[in-house]
């Protein structure tokens, strides 16, 4: 334990500056590890030129437009989880109602363009708007309450704005469903096709640029603080509600554009369709299988879900079994990866490249007190009173 | 309840007179909170003095979690005013608050338990408007003066570590440390030395004093009464959510109410 | 003398993690109070969680009333009459008082048994009378506390296990639970207590033992440990005991407390 | 404006649904409020009820009430493993939001199981006096309801003073808001824990045969109860069996009150109003239990 | 040609691949395994008679799990990926309208089973035709001919309609609402439900005091089930009542407790139609599954009828310029089918009407129009 005296050299003092100025500590031990860290660095560096190659690449080695609207169906599985992932990963408050936003973005999408005449991707633009405005009032109800009863809430977003888009058939088109104009009508099929992987992967790297400045940024600090403790950030200067309502309203900026993409690109829209548990199920599922800390989290969970659906459907062929496929991923990774693959790997590379470091301390209270005084500690019959000492030191 | 003003010159030893003192930090008037039949706060007006270090004392139950959670916003009183360095504060947002300089800590010892001891104190660093919110969390500056407070307080070594594999006692001093980050004028803290190795408590006493020095105020709520008396400028005593006596540590020390009530001798 | 709860080189950890403690012994007779003081983080809480089961110890032996029990969960342990209060807030926060309290003898199939300890546990701590019907969550931390110690006499067990039973508690409940301490010690109760406030717990203690980084440092009579200015200095901080003794810390002058 | 007579019959049909409401959402409220569990598939396991008093009239002949020997006592078991092998491993602090996905999981899994093994057919159990009723001043009241209302009764009844009057009850919330301190003064956390899942489950078993005497089955149908059971518990304080049961009723009667106006589907939307209105303004609920906002 | 001609299409050995997306599983699982049941029928018994231009039929299946996303990416598959030559439609309206659009953007023939609502040719698809004898909303078109024809002292005054909000379904109930309230018959309830509603308590009770006259719902199976037996439940008797797909099913005497008599139906089939290609259909069916075919079974056999015999006259099938004929064969011929023969509009809607089923005698039979009846209709029906 270091002795009183080293406080003394306290921060402020030798800045010698008024009583506001911010305490700047003595000098920090350096961070241990630096070589790994910039190992880490590195990988990940080459694997986004990687990935970005990969993806560029993906349109010219398809070998038929079925693969390339599979690959459609990933990226915007990867821009909805990553959409989500700003509320669910930086807040950790769990929307299974995404799916809603989605929606809620592509019938705006085809409204906009089949009522208002708005060419498409204006209309996609104003949708996009739409929902995060929309986000506002909505965020505003949902988010002032917590944990599972957020859930709840989330949920029924869904199942009111399906109702809703039922209902309303005069407006929507009801279970009749609404047909969005192609934005691109001369196009063949497969051009149409290729086209849209590009825009979708252009609104993914979006996404996830935004998603990174949001991350080591102070503002990501403080959506991280509130989701370990939303009553201790809001008391440390964080004004939370106005933090999660503003992440809330990005998310579903996100998700409308991404919702909205889809409807361009897919054609039709049918209430059960867009607004179902299951999309949001999805999103969070994809989320959390990636890591919902990680940057390429929901990314790697969008590659892996779409796969394995693929995957369990041909398996599983005409039976409901697929579902129960679907469930038993879901499940084990809830059990045995909950922190998610991206975390399991670095975990494991970790304990390659670093020992097991414990949390408590190496060296006796007495080692400590030797190592940081040398001498004998000043005991209190030579310590000058604080004031004194405060006073020469100010 | 003006007690404070002209028991000035009584602490003069510590001698910072820096022109601050005799101005109010804190002061609430007639502040009441009821929580069903139980009168928490009972119409307690308090001051509390800038530039010293204040201390809060009073039994289990008196109401002074209660005057913390009023004072900062966490929980609405029924009636009655708080202001801060004479601007009222009685309605406002817990962040708002603490943004005009108030931090605390919690008598249950808050930590984001899925964070690292380093980001922990990072996150309570201040921001100023919402540009600087954009900027990255992990300056260099920031770093430094987070890892220096982590100095102080002797848990250095567990930077990297996650704060929910911490003991108690390392809980509670990543906790100011993270109040401390956050470079508040005025600091309340609910039972620091709870559960705080002695040897540890002496560096905490004086690492207050430290800081007082430099300007900062405090309020401390502690049932450690060699911390108070040592470390206090001024004494404030609850029973039943209303103050019964304030004064120097010499003066509360004999003092007959507080001595029945409380001290129990 | 036979231990009435003995830990023989127990080597014991969180996770996957280092060992917190690394080949640690302690016992405790019939009718003593051994005082557990060290820094923070020394591992003093998982001493006690290893000895009521709630952790299990990688090596090493419990042994209770002479017999083995280790790798038994607290359960067990309750049934071997080992009861253990647990460090910072363990108050069932959505139950009222009494239901706390009267948890505390889930054990006891006697009625009349738990009648008398509730009417003695209401005696002792006002609060407990008072708040009876409230919810503990409700009460303030200190009188957290206080129920929670209550609930702990309930039963009337051959080793206690305290985490630092007087935090946040004011100074006359302090008092109180520092009689209870004693008043377990006379019945004939082996008392394993871990407190911060170590110059108080030292005083009432029979021996001390100082525990850093996982190991016993030094252990002995309390006494001798109390007049150690070494050991003062390191661990148990503040002033001695006497304003008299050597090695005191820096307290400034004008707060030394008048005895 | 309706007639007095379709109001009455309204009022009538609502309270009988409102029964059945009540006593689907009491097993969500002994997870949610008193567990910490968000039970996702507690509506999967209903039709998993339903199925099997379906199955067990159309296949071996017996009264679905008669089924009830069987899986009310088998469903118990399954939640005692469920919990002991599945929830018990999820880690404290995330439990809320992981028991969400878990369930949610186990939830797809039961669909997929009951779509493999019945088929996506819609089924309904046909019985003898599944359209017999009788008249009660003007109104009429089918039988197959009251004997569902009736269900549902003597279930909450049986839960109510189980959860209020036996110490399992009490160890119960103790094991659930502090397992250690819980442990530690001699409660078998992990078999009170399991007990109560089970319980729940068991809850679902007899709300699962209500359910079968008088609609129609089919595997993806628990989808469609999630909102409305969420709503029930929530309005009613998460957390408090009479909370749910009242709420439930109220919402039952409105909802069939409603669809006299607006129709079927916006009536549905009563469900989600009060939600908002509850957590707007009593975040509570309207009849004690716990704060749904801090939840 | 944006997806290859490479198939080796042409030569005699090569199968004709037939592909097909349905509901296998998820909500439409029990229509859709009766489709899958008539068009394997259909590949069957072509295949025993040496196939189509000599070519044997193979049918490649996949399941869209009643999904509509699922349903594209099947088709995607099939045409882009797996190459088939003739691709034909899947089950349900709501799924109808996407896949007919992939197949319409990579120009194939799309002939479809279901999807009988009106919205399903409005959509301007030139490639799509709908293989039965009529669109939902002139299901019931004799019906409402019978009734307007009544005396004005017999016909109904008051009619209550219920249909579950799906294009299906409610087609049928409102292209007779829309006839009879053009005769000056009086609608006093329309209800609209949700597909997955289960409880009909309320419905009833606005439709039994209402007292109307008639009773339609415009029903899928089981909602018609459970709106009977509610309305049963409530003591509620009508004049006539009339749903749509129910009363038709095999269970369903036995679901609503054989209180069945007087029970109206429109049917596009019935397994006692006498057109040849329907003898041999019935008869081989019920040898391969073991009973009669349903509407379904036999919907999804037209749908193969109407593409062998495009094959057969075009004499191609396989992507590409091959399409564009058979799609102007169908358009400007006429086809005998299970059904009857079938002619379409330039929208791809059948020129048809269905007939009118009757519960009489403990029976379902055709009681409308009057040269196919087998009984005569009763009216008023008799106490349920
Ligand atoms: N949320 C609440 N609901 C009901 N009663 C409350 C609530 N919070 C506090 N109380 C009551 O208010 C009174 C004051 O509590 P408070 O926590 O302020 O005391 P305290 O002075 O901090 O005590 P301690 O020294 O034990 O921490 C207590 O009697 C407590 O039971
Ligand atoms: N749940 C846990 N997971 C991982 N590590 C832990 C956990 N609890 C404690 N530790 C670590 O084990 C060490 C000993 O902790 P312990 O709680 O026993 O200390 P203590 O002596 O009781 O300290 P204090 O006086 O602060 O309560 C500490 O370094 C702490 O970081
Ligand atoms: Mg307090
Ligand atoms: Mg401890």
């Amino acid at each position: 334990m270091p002795s009183a005296s080293e406080s003394l050299t306290s921060p402020a003092t030798s800045t010698g500056t008024g009583s506001t100025a911010p305490a700047v500590p003595p000098s920090p031990v350096p961070p241990a590890a630096g070589g790994p860290a910039r190992l880490g660095r590195l990988l990940q560096a080459v694997a986004i030129l990687v990935l970005a190659a990969a993806v560029l690449s993906f349109p010219a080695l398809a070998p038929n437009p079925y693969i390339l609207s599979a690959g459609i169906v990933v990226l915007n599985y990867a821009v909805l989880s990553t959409s989500w992932n700003f509320v669910g990963g930086f807040t950790g408050y769990i929307s299974l109602g995404h799916g809603a936003l989605a929606g809620l973005g592509g019938y705006a999408t085809g409204l906009f363009v089949v009522k208002a005449g708005l060419p498409s991707f204006v209309a996609l633009a104003a949708a996009a708007l739409l929902v995060a405005a929309l986000a506002v009032p909505i965020g505003f109800a949902a988010l002032r309450v917590r944990g599972a009863s957020f859930v709840i809430v989330s949920i029924a977003l869904v199942l009111i704005l399906l109702l809703v888009f039922q209902s309303w058939a005069s407006f929507t088109g009801g279970s009749r469903g609404l047909v969005v104009p192609r934005p691109f009508p001369g196009l063949l099929r497969p051009e149409h096709h290729r086209v849209f992987f590009y825009l979708f992967a252009a609104l993914l790297a979006v996404a996830l640029l935004a998603w990174w400045l949001i991350d080591r940024s102070r503002f990501g600090l403080g959506l991280k603080a509130i989701r370990e403790d939303e009553d201790k950030a809001e008391s440390l200067g964080t004004a939370t509600f106005a933090a999660k309502l503003v992440v809330f309203v990005i998310s579903a900026g996100f998700t409308g554009l991404a919702g909205g993409l889809y409807a361009l690109w897919f054609g039709d829209l049918d209430p059960v369709f867009q607004f179902s548990i299951l999309t949001g199920s999805y999103m969070v599922l994809m989320a959390l299988l990636g890591g919902v800390r990680n940057l390429f989290g929901p990314l790697v969970g969008a590659l892996v879900v779409g796969i394995a659906l693929e995957y369990f459907k041909v398996e599983f062929g005409n039976t409901p079994l697929h579902l129960v496929a679907t469930g038993v991923l879901l499940a084990l990774v809830v059990m045995f990866m909950p922190d998610g693959i991206l975390p399991a790997v670095g975990t494991l590379f970790n304990r390659f490249l670093r020992p097991t470091q414990s949390s408590i301390r190496e060296v006796t209270a007495a080692e400590l007190r030797d190592r940081d005084g040398g001498g004998p500690p000043p005991q209190s019959t030579e310590d000058p009173p604080m004031s004194e000492r405060t006073g020469t030191t100010a | 309840m003006t007690g404070i003003r002209g028991d000035d010159g009584t602490t003069g030893v510590r001698g910072h007179d820096d022109g601050t003192t005799g101005v109010r930090s804190l002061e609430t008037v007639g502040l009441t909170k009821a929580f069903g039949g139980v009168l928490a706060l009972d119409a307690a007006t308090v001051a509390f003095q800038h530039g010293r270090v204040n201390a809060l004392i009073g039994p289990n139950g008196s109401g002074k979690t209660t005057f913390f959670n009023c004072v900062t916003g966490m929980i609405r009183p029924d009636s009655g005013r708080t202001s801060y360095r004479d601007r009222d504060i009685t309605r406002k947002a817990p962040h708002a608050i603490a943004r005009a300089g108030v931090g605390r800590t919690f008598q249950l010892c808050r930590v984001f338990p899925r964070m690292s001891a380093l980001d922990n104190v990072l996150a309570a660093a201040r921001t100023t408007g919402p540009w600087s919110q954009l900027r990255g969390a992990r300056r260099g500056t920031e770093v430094d003066r987070a890892r220096g407070w982590l100095t102080r307080l002797g848990i250095e070594h567990l930077a990297d570590v996650e704060a929910r594999n911490m003991s108690w006692g390392q809980q509670k001093l990543l906790e100011l440390a993270g109040v401390l980050m956050s470079d508040p004028d005025t600091v309340l803290l609910d039972e620091p030395a709870g559960g705080v190795n002695p040897a540890l408590l002496d560096r905490i006493g004086a690492l207050v004093r430290e800081l007082n020095a430099e300007g900062r105020t405090f309020v401390i709520v502690e049932h450690n009464m060699e911390l108070v008396m040592s470390i206090s400028d001024h004494i404030v005593v609850f029973d039943r959510g209303r103050p019964i006596a304030e004064g120097p540590p010499s003066v509360i020390r004999s003092d007959e109410r507080v001595l029945g009530a409380y001290l129990g001798v | 003398m036979a231990s009435e709860i003995e830990l023989v080189d127990i080597q014991a950890g969180y996770g996957r993690a280092a060992p917190v403690l690394r080949g640690l012994s302690v016992s405790v007779e019939p009718g003593t109070i051994v005082c557990l003081v060290g820094p923070n983080g020394a591992g003093k809480s998982t001493v006690l969680k290893v000895a009521s089961g709630l952790l299990k110890p990688r090596s090493g032996r419990i042994l209770v009333g002479g017999v083995d029990v280790t790798g038994q969960g607290p359960q067990q342990m309750l049934a071997a009459g080992v009861a253990h209060v647990l460090q910072g807030h363990s108050v069932f926060r959505e139950m009222t008082v009494a239901e706390n309290v009267l948890l505390g003898g889930y054990t006891i199939r006697d009625k009349a048994v738990v009648a008398e300890r509730t009417a003695f546990v209401r005696d002792l701590f006002p609060v407990v009378a008072d708040r009876w019907r409230t919810l503990a969550g409700l009460l303030s931390g200190g009188q957290q506390k206080q129920v929670e110690f209550a609930r702990s006499l309930m039963v009337d067990p051959k080793v206690v296990l305290l985490d630092e039973p007087s935090m946040g508690l004011d100074p006359k409940a302090t008092s109180t639970v520092f009689e209870q301490v004693v008043r377990m010690r006379d019945a004939g109760t082996a008392v394993l207590l871990v407190e911060q406030n170590a110059r108080r717990a030292l005083q009432t203690a029979d021996l001390g033992c100082v525990l850093d980084l996982g190991r016993v440092h030094i252990s002995g009579p309390a006494a001798q440990l109390l007049a150690d200015p070494q050991l003062g200095e390191l661990y148990l901080g503040g002033r001695p005991a006497e304003p008299t003794a050597t090695g005191g810390a820096a307290a400034p002058d004008v707060a030394t407390p008048g005895g | 404006m309706p007639s007095g007579a379709l109001l009455f019959q309204s009022v009538i049909l609502g309270l009988l649904l409102g029964g059945l409401y009540a006593l689907l959402a009491a097993g969500l409220t002994l997870y949610f409020g008193i567990m910490r569990v968000v039970m996702i598939a507690h509506s999967a396991f209903l039709i998993l009820a339903a199925y099997l008093a379906w199955w067990s009239h159309a296949r071996l002949g017996v009264d679905p009430l008669l089924s009830m020997i069987v899986t009310v006592p088998l469903f118990f078991g399954v939640g005692v493993v469920l919990q002991r092998l599945l929830l018990a491993r999820l880690r404290p602090v995330t439990l809320t939001m992981m028991s969400v996905l878990l369930t949610f999981a186990i939830a797809v899994v039961i669909e997929g199981l009951l779509g493999y093994a019945f088929t996506g057919t819609q089924r309904r159990i046909q019985l003898g006096y599944g359209t017999a009723s009788f008249g009660l001043f003007g109104a009429r009241i089918a039988v197959v309801k009251l004997i569902a209302f009736a269900l549902a009764g003597v279930a909450l009844l049986t839960l109510y003073l189980l959860m209020k009057k036996t110490t399992f009850g009490w160890a119960l919330r103790a094991t659930i808001q502090h397992p250690d301190a819980a442990r530690l003064v001699g409660i078998d956390t992990d078999r009170v824990a399991g007990f109560g899942f089970g319980l729940g489950l068991a809850t679902a078993a007899v709300g699962g045969t209500a359910l079968a005497l008088d609609t129609t089955i089919y595997p993806s149908l628990h989808w469609h109860w999630i909102g409305p059971l969420m709503a029930i518990i929530v309005v009613g304080g998460l957390g408090s069996v009479p909370g749910a049961a009242i709420a439930a009723m109220l919402l039952g009667l409105m909802q069939s009150l409603l669809q006299i106006p607006m129709g079927t589907t916006w009536a549905q939307t009563i469900f989600y109003l009060a939600l908002f209105a509850t957590l707007a303004f009593r975040p509570q609920g309207f009849f004690g239990g716990r704060l749904a906002q801090r939840f | 040609g944006c997806s290859g001609d490479d198939g080796g299409s042409g030569s005699t050995d090569d199968p004709i691949v037939v592909g097909i997306s349905l509901p296998l599983t998820g909500d439409f699982s029990e229509p859709g395994k009766g489709v899958q049941r008539g068009y394997e029928a259909w590949a069957k018994i072509t295949n025993d008679k040496g196939g189509v231009l000599g070519r044997q039929i193979e049918l490649k299946i996949l399941d869209d799990q009643s999904n509509a996303d699922r349903v594209v990416a099947d088709y995607e598959q099939l045409i882009g990926k797996d190459n088939v030559d003739i691709v034909v439609g899947p089950f349900s309206t709501r799924l109808v309208v996407p896949a007919a659009r992939v197949a319409e953007e990579y120009g194939m023939l799309f002939v479809e089973p279901a999807g009988a609502a009106n919205e399903v040719f409005q959509q301007g698809f030139k490639n799509l035709f709908y293989a039965a004898p009529a669109v939902a909303n002139d299901h019931y078109n004799h019906l409402a001919e019978y009734l307007l024809a009544l005396p004005a002292g017999q016909r109904p005054t008051t009619v209550a309609y219920a249909a579950m909000d799906d294009p299906f379904a409610q087609g049928t109930a409102y292209g007779l609402k829309a006839k009879l309230e053009a005769g000056g018959v009086r609608t006093v309830v329309n209800e609209v439900y949700p597909p997955n509603t289960t409880d009909f308590g309320s419905i009833a009770a606005k439709i039994a005091a209402a007292k109307a006259d008639m009773v339609v719902g415009g029903s899928q199976y089981q909602d018609g089930v459970n709106l009977i037996v509610a309305l049963q439940q409530l003591d509620y008797q009508p004049k006539l009542a009339a749903f749509s797909t129910a009363p038709t099913s095999p269970e369903f005497a036995a679901a609503i407790g054989n209180k069945t008599e007087g029970i109206l139906s429109p049917t596009g089939y019935t397994q006692k139609a006498p057109y040849p290609s329907n003898v041999e259909f019935v008869e081989k069916y019920t040898a391969q599954f073991g009973s009669a075919p349903e509407e379904d079974e036999a919907n999804a056999y037209t749908t193969g009828q109407v593409v062998a015999a495009a094959v057969t006259a075009v004499g191609c099938a396989e992507q590409g310029d091959c399409q564009k004929k058979l799609v102007d064969w169908v358009r400007g011929n006429k086809v005998e089918t299970v059904v009857g023969p079938l002619t379409w509009d330039a929208t791809g809607k059948p020129q048809g009407a269905h007939m009118i089923q009757q519960w009489v005698g403990g029976q379902i039979q055709i009681v409308l129009p009057a040269e196919a009846k087998e009984t005569n209709i009763v009216y008023p029906k008799p106490a349920w």
